[in-house]
């Protein structure tokens, strides 16, 4: 056991600076990801044009800035299943405030994601004031967030075309060829990195995932930094759903419901723990590259839906007993 | 203390789900067009024994401090499985039965086995599988269809006696053949004994992998259970992901309002009944409230919301903030 | 050096070595048991102790080495296959399980069974019995374990571990936590123990304990052992020397002369209470001031440290920090900058410490405030810090960015006072912070409190050691009920005044052992 | 216990029997008002919400409210127990007619049986019910596959490269459309090669999976999609593909997009039948309950606008959301709703 584990040091050792500063789950993540290419790749050599990949990192962004969120939320040991109609609601919010007047589109955006904002809030007073399990909690407001969404498109014949700026942010490239959503997720992630790395609340959340008792006698406010946590998870869901908004160039009912288990996957698979209290950041952007990946790849490979879902199954099982698993007990 | 206040002290979570069910049925009830006939109990009782099934099974892992979010893929895949063999003559019916609840079972282990033997987190772990056995699901379903023996289905899904659903009477075997007797064996004390605390189970001696194993597995057979049962009153199967995950977060939801613990070690599959019971009559309430047709998705959240809330009020007994933290 | 072998030697260990990671927590380890003796392990933090006895009841695989029971090689795979062979561990993290109840506990690992049910009938009987040969009959076999307070429950655990019929019983640090009454009451249970035949292993660090217990005497020190001899052949002061590797010298830095009314007043409350565990406190903590909280154990001493710290909801009565009236609600009010209080909680593991994270994020946690500036961290300043901690305790570390849970249990105490530290508090409450900690660092944390005093903080020091509040404390409140019965000063301090005052009589000896 | 009866249906035009072979009923004449009722499933799509406004908007319509006594609305969800459970309730309570969205064809059998022993007219629509005992409003979903592939087949009359953008997994409805269209392609005797993606019927899906199958295939000849279809032109247009050829359904956003971009090829077929349709499934109810005879299972008329006849105003509107569903006209049965009338229903009653 301890000879492997030396082994293991020694062949890290020889590694350059920065990959050995990774842990093993963010590299086997990514090593995973180029595995996957390379699969890809044998199918149709397109699958490695710049054109692919690009398309690809558009897509994992969305992915990218919801999972953000998830990953601060299970860091503390909790989830947020209100992801769905979280984003769905942000889409819409966004949309219909573009249509009002004259201030509309400018304020399109921040409502929507101050929408996202205001639910979390509220999952996050469940959990940390009322102390009831996030699991439930967060089923709860996502119900009730669809209700919502429901009344509104039945009662206000709502506006739902997303505005300019949307679609610029989803699709427009200042850097001409990297489209604009890539820059919005890489500016989100070095946000995160910041907060996770360099921030008193990043410690905290990292604390209190650990052991809340041990962080709340610190003299921290748990409660505080568990239900910012939860709006924080809000407003990226919510603003995952405007950058959505702005690809698919309208907000729609539901279209946040393809999100919710890649998120919790795709931070689970760059080697965050569920449990909380362990994982870094690069990690989730690798797991929402490869589940990204994955699912684009096996739709072009034109897998029938019954054998993409056994696939998608089989590979996360595998990649995780590759390296997702606990400790042995001794 | 006397022994009763033990006793009431043990099943505080079972009971509380039972007022929360009856509090609710009896409001339905009572607003009732046509009150409690026979029929209306049959209807209650067939569509509330779907989800006490998959609830049980959920309830199950999460005694081990474990959730499944397979259970509803499992319903579903069992479901499709059942629509092609249980069917005809008694004795291929009956075979076909065992074979489904099989079925079951073995995703119930493999869920047990990556869990604790590959050492996964259930939550990922399960939403893997789950994808796994839906596409299981899709492959033996395509598109809805099939058949089942329907004498079999209408006799559990009927009524014995004129009055009492049948559904009811096989729920109450299921929990004295299969609940009771793990409740009480030393299986089922290691599978409660590693959700309280597992390095202290460990160090105890308990078989933590065998209850483990088997909670998880016997969760599989109940969800097996529930996906039969599915097919006897729908006479059919269809591989419908949507339904498989809405069953699975319903599951969640009447586990915690039965008053099982997420964080394992507590409650009771019995607990898991009367919630789940409780939570179907959350959706029952909009058929006897006249309600706006679009308004009734955000009221059946709204009455989750309050539902889920309820426990927080012990909250305001906690006088020691440190109780906060389990 | 070693005391020869006698012919009943029971169970053997020889070359025993077991590594985590870098950390060689035991090394050619040697043991050897017999039977109807008691066996003392001693050792500082870290010494290894706990690591040899997990080895022994197949809680954790040895690396290297053998053993041999009955002179039959033997490995345990797990703790069930130890207590087949008859082997019972009392564990030094506690081993029951919280939402069983007492009685599902004492027969966990081996309920007794009828058509494959557990039989609850038969497990009440063997439960009761157990309960009343571990002297602990008052407690009831239907109470869930999770809410019986600590003292009950390591009673609880030594029930449990008579159940399996044991030949060897090994207690790591079993007493702890217990009450000099409870003490007596497990000494008695054991010395019958010993006189049935059994080999009892018993580790403790309260040298007085080992004393009055121990037939041989093993210390450990690094992983190794160093010595094996019968208990008596030599004095404590030997055995320490042993046991640190160095000189022993006085164990309490003196205290100094009190002048009449010492400091000013920092902590002041008056009639405090706290639903029926605190009753009517009035105390006075001044400047520069050690005070101890002293009684039996459960009393209402922790709960007053909570409530001071804000944890508690619904106190009543009033607090006054620096003669002004002053609010806590919470611990994050209570650290302040105006309250600047400072607890060292009950539980290192859970409550303390943040096992998985590194030393150092630990160590800054509860002054992350003081080293950033607008929520962002000023790495400078947290590493300036941490080092001056570091030094200030002589914390032992192979690194700062190693998991805290991988310290030893007197080191992990040192990061949970330095964590402290670092906000340099001006009012120090101290939950029982020895428990479980070597004389060496005991030693230099005595130290460390009367520098504090003498820089000006005001100490509210809880032990349920009485050795510790004699030697420590300017002055004793003796709890008794949730009420201060009696306020020992000075020289008063003995611990005769101690016993009688904590069984809240007024003369007569008490019951110490 | 309806009477099994020949035809022709009371209102020819709008009761078209779905095939010669499709028997007639008629029902035992009930006094009027009635007690309806409409048992949907899910809810939370754009195409739910609105048949919802619609079936609102048709029951207050004075002619038809006149007729009835209640007009009640309770959605289920996805899950098919609680929808069956919901028309045992309002059998067991006594309704006239249960006009019913099934989540699934085949699994209504014991609720059917139950129905007929009560009297109580079953009108199934949308996702209709794989049975002969209850009344079917049919949408011809081969034909909508067929319709589409003969489209492409016209404007490609060699044959090419198709991209075929599916619904949701282990639906009929999908299936249904999957198969009209491929065994119509067959059946040209052509060479198209086909690649399929699933989009879930909806806009973001389908345009991730258009998207990838773009940047993949890099170009296909013609595109068909049953649902999500404004997706899948955004997606065209975001990856620069040439405008093909496009059988698709009916959402707003996408005529806009055929008028807008035909002269630059994309030419659209258009079809499907909108939400409105469960205003046929109200009038047949009510027709059946009146003892009037209907067929079982009646055939609508797909609403099909195809280039170069898109009208605004009339076939898609620039000012309504692009989740709108036009086709909400039935001419035969005198429903013809506009998209002000629908949407605007529910603010008066706000
Ligand atoms: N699980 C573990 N992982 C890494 N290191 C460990 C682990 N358990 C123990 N150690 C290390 O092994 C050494 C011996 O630890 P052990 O717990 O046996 O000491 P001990 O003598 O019982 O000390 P104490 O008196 O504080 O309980 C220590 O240095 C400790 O840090
Ligand atoms: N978990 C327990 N811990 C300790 N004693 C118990 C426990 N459960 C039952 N007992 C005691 O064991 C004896 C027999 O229990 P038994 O289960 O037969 O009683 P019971 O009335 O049937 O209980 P229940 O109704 O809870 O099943 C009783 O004296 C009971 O108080
Ligand atoms: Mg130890
Ligand atoms: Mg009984």
């Amino acid at each position: 056991m301890s000879e492997a584990s030396e082994d293991h040091l020694s062949f890290r050792a020889r590694l350059p600076g920065f990959l050995r500063r990774m842990e093993p789950a963010v590299l086997t993540a990514f090593g995973c990801i180029l595995l996957l290419l390379f699969l890809g790749s044998l199918y149709s050599s397109n699958f490695l044009s710049p054109d692919y990949l690009l398309q690809q990192m558009k897509v994992a962004s969305f992915l990218g800035v919801v999972a953000a969120g998830m990953m601060v939320v299970i860091l503390l040991g909790h989830i947020d299943l209100s992801v769905p109609w979280v984003m769905t609601m942000g889409a819409m919010m966004a949309c219909a405030v573009a249509g009002f007047g004259e201030a509309g589109p400018v304020i399109a955006i921040p409502a929507g994601v101050f929408c996202g904002a205001s639910f979390g809030l509220l999952n996050g007073v469940g959990v940390a004031y009322l102390r009831i399990p996030s699991m439930i909690v967060t089923l709860a407001t996502n119900v009730v967030a669809q209700g919502l969404m429901v009344v509104y498109t039945g009662g206000f014949s709502p506006q739902d075309s997303a505005s300019p700026a949307m679609r610029w942010l989803a699709t427009g490239a200042i850097i001409p060829g990297l489209p604009n959503a890539i820059l919005v997720w890489i500016a989100i992630s070095a946000a995160m990195i910041f907060l996770f790395t360099r921030t008193s609340y990043g410690r905290a959340v990292y604390g209190i995932g650990n052991s809340e008792r041990a962080a709340y006698l610190s003299g921290v406010d748990t409660r505080r930094v568990v239900m910012i946590a939860f709006a924080i998870s809000g407003a990226l869901s919510a603003f995952g759903g405007v950058l959505l908004a702005g690809y698919a160039s309208k907000a729609a009912q539901a279209m946040g419901d393809a999100y919710l288990l890649p998120a919790i996957a795709a931070v689970v698979l760059g080697g965050t723990s569920i449990l909380g209290g362990r994982g870094s950041y690069l990690g989730t952007v690798a797991g929402v590259v490869l589940i990204t990946l994955l699912q684009s790849i096996l739709s072009v490979m034109q897998m029938p839906e019954a054998g993409r879902q056994i696939v998608y199954g089989a590979v996360i099982i595998v990649m995780l007993l590759l390296y997702g698993r606990a400790p042995p007990d001794r | 203390m006397s022994e009763w206040r033990y006793w009431l002290n043990e099943q505080r979570g079972t009971l509380i789900g039972l007022a929360i069910f009856l509090m609710m049925f009896s409001v339905y009830i009572a607003n009732h067009p046509a009150g409690l006939t026979a029929n209306v109990a049959q209807t209650a009782a067939n569509k509330g024994a779907l989800l006490a099934f998959v609830a049980m099974a959920q309830a199950l892992v999460v005694i081990t401090a474990g959730i499944d979010l397979s259970v509803g893929m499992i319903f579903v895949l069992t479901n499709c499985l059942a629509s092609w063999i249980v069917v005809g003559a008694p004795m291929p019916t009956a075979l076909g039965v065992g074979a489904v609840l099989l079925t079951g079972m073995v995703c119930g282990a493999i869920n047990g086995l990556l869990v604790i033997y590959g050492r996964l987190q259930p939550i990922v772990a399960t939403i893997a599988t789950g994808a796994v056995y839906f596409g299981l699901a899709l492959l033996l379903r395509p598109f809805p269809g099939g058949s089942v023996n329907e004498e079999l289905a209408d006799a559990l899904t009927g009524r014995l006696f004129g009055v009492v659903p049948s559904s009811l009477v096989a729920l109450t075997a299921v929990v004295f053949l299969v609940w009771l007797p793990f409740r009480r064996s030393k299986i089922g004390r290691a599978a409660y004994a590693a959700g309280s605390s597992e390095p202290a189970a460990f160090m105890s001696g308990v078989p933590i992998r065998r209850g483990k194993f088997a909670a998880y597995t016997l969760a599989g057979l109940l969800a097996g259970m529930g996906g039969l049962f599915l097919t006897f009153f729908t006479y059919t199967g269809e591989a419908a992901y949507a339904s498989g995950s809405a069953y699975t977060l319903w599951s969640i939801a009447a586990v915690v309002l039965g008053g099982v613990s997420l964080y394992g070690g507590r409650g009771s599959a019995i607990g898991a009944i009367f919630g789940a019971f409780a939570a179907r009559t959350t959706g029952d309430m909009l058929f006897v409230f006249d309600v706006d047709p679009l308004w009734q998705p955000l009221l059946q959240g709204i009455v989750l919301m309050i539902a889920v809330s309820i426990g927080s009020l012990a909250l305001l007994r906690v006088r020691n903030r440190l109780d906060w933290f389990r | 050096m070693a005391e020869r072998d006698t012919p009943t030697v029971l169970f053997r260990m020889e070359g025993v070595s077991k590594r985590y990671g870098g950390v060689r927590a035991l090394e050619n380890a040697e043991l050897a048991v017999t039977a109807g003796r008691i066996h003392a392990i001693l050792g500082e933090n870290g010494a290894g102790k706990s690591t040899l006895i997990k080895i022994m009841a197949g809680v954790v695989a040895p690396d290297d080495g053998r053993m041999l029971l009955d002179g039959q090689e033997v490995a345990f795979r797990s703790p069930a296959e130890a207590a087949a062979a008859g082997i019972a561990c009392v564990f030094q993290e506690l081993s029951l399980i919280p939402d069983l109840s007492v009685a599902d506990n004492i027969v966990i690992a081996n309920p007794p069974c009828r058509f494959g049910m557990i039989d609850r009938r038969a497990q009440r009987a063997i439960a009761e019995e157990a309960l009343a040969r571990a002297g602990a009959d008052d407690i009831h076999p239907r109470a869930a374990v999770k809410d019986l307070p600590l003292s009950r429950r390591q009673l609880v655990e030594i029930a449990k571990a008579l159940v399996s019929k044991p030949r060897i019983l090994i207690l790591d640090e079993a007493t702890s936590a217990l009450t000099a009454g409870d003490v007596a009451k497990v000494f008695a249970v054991l010395k019958r123990l010993r006189s049935e035949g059994l080999a009892l292993l018993y580790i403790s660090h309260r040298m007085h304990e080992i004393t009055e217990l121990a037939d041989t005497c093993t210390v450990f020190r690094n992983g190794r052992n160093v010595a094996s001899f019968k208990a008596g052949t030599r004095s404590s002061s030997e055995v320490v020397e042993m046991m640190i590797g160095r000189e022993y010298s006085n164990v309490f830095p003196p205290k100094p002369k009190r002048i009449a009314a010492a400091g000013k007043p920092v902590l002041e409350c008056r009639s405090l209470g706290w639903s029926d565990r605190l009753r009517d406190i009035s105390l006075t903590v001044g400047e520069g001031e050690v005070v101890g909280l002293g009684g039996l154990e459960g009393q209402g001493q922790r709960q007053l440290l909570l409530a001071l710290f804000g944890v508690l909801r619904g106190t009543t009565g009033s607090l006054l920090i620096d003669g002004t009236p002053a609010t806590v609600r919470s611990p994050a009010t209570a650290r302040g900058a105006h309250n600047a209080m400072a607890l060292i909680p009950e539980d290192r593991k859970t409550e303390g410490l943040m096992l998985p994270m590194t030393v150092r994020e630990n160590l800054s946690f509860a002054a992350l405030d003081r080293v950033s500036r607008g929520g962002i961290i000023d790495r400078n300043k947290e590493e300036q810090l941490i080092d001056e901690m570091v030094r200030l305790l002589a914390i032992k570390t192979a690194g700062l960015d190693i998991q805290v849970g991988a310290l030893s249990g007197g080191n992990q105490q040192k990061v949970v006072i330095a964590k402290w530290l670092m906000r340099k508090p001006r009012i120090i409450l101290l939950n029982d912070p020895t428990r479980g900690i070597d004389v060496g660092t005991k030693q230099e944390l005595y130290q460390l409190l009367r520098r504090l005093a003498e820089t000006g903080a005001a100490i509210l020091f809880y032990s349920t050691d009485y050795d510790e509040l004699i030697g420590c404390c300017d002055r004793v409140l003796v709890f008794y009920d949730g009420r201060i019965v009696r306020e020992l000063e000075g020289d008063e301090i003995t611990e005769h005044a101690l016993i009688a005052s904590a069984l809240n009589v007024e003369e007569g000896k008490g019951t110490a052992a | 216990e309806p009477e099994i009866v020949s035809g022709p249906a009371a209102d020819p035009d709008c009761f078209a029997p779905w095939s010669p072979e499709t028997k007639f009923f008629k029902f035992q004449k009930k006094e009027g008002p009635y007690r309806i009722a409409l048992a949907n499933g899910y809810i939370a799509n754009t195409w739910r919400i609105q048949m919802i406004q619609t079936a609102k908007a048709y029951a207050a319509q004075p002619d038809v409210a006149a007729k009835l006594k209640e007009f009640k609305v309770v959605s289920t969800g996805e899950d098919v127990p609680a929808q069956i459970s919901a028309i045992n309730n309002f059998i067991d309570s006594g309704y006239d007619a249960i006009v019913v969205n099934a989540q699934n064809p085949t699994a209504f059998g014991p609720v059917i049986k139950r129905a007929k022993e009560a009297g109580v007219v079953l009108v199934a629509f949308d996702n209709i019910l794989d049975t002969e005992d209850a009344i079917n409003v049919n949408v011809d979903q081969k034909g909508l596959g067929v319709l589409w592939a003969n489209w492409l087949a016209k404007h490609l009359p060699e044959g090419g490269k198709i991209l075929e953008v599916r619904g949701v997994a282990g639906t009929s409805v999908d299936t249904d459309r999957h198969n009209g269209i491929h065994e119509t392609l067959a059946a040209t005797g052509k060479k198209w090669d086909v690649v399929e993606v699933l989009g879930k019927w909806d806009d973001p899906t389908a345009q991730k999976a258009t998207a990838d199958a773009i940047a993949v295939h890099k170009k296909f000849d013609g595109i068909t999609a049953q649902g999500g279809d404004t997706g899948v032109v955004q997606a065209m247009i975001d990856a620069g593909h040439p405008f093909v050829p496009f059988g698709g359904e009916t959402e707003n956003g996408f005529r806009k997009f055929c008028a807008k971009h035909a002269a630059e090829g994309l030419k659209c077929s258009s079809a499907g039948t909108g939400p409105a349709q469960v205003a046929v499934a109200i009038k047949t109810a009510i027709a059946a309950l009146e003892g009037e005879v209907v067929p079982q299972s009646i055939k609508l008329p797909l609403a099909i606008v195809e280039d170069p006849n898109f009208k605004e105003g009339q076939d898609y509107y620039p000012d309504q959301s692009d989740n709108f569903f036009v086709g909400n006209a039935f001419p035969t049965c005198d429903i013809n709703f506009t998209a002000q009338e629908i949407m605007g229903q529910s603010k008066e009653n706000q």
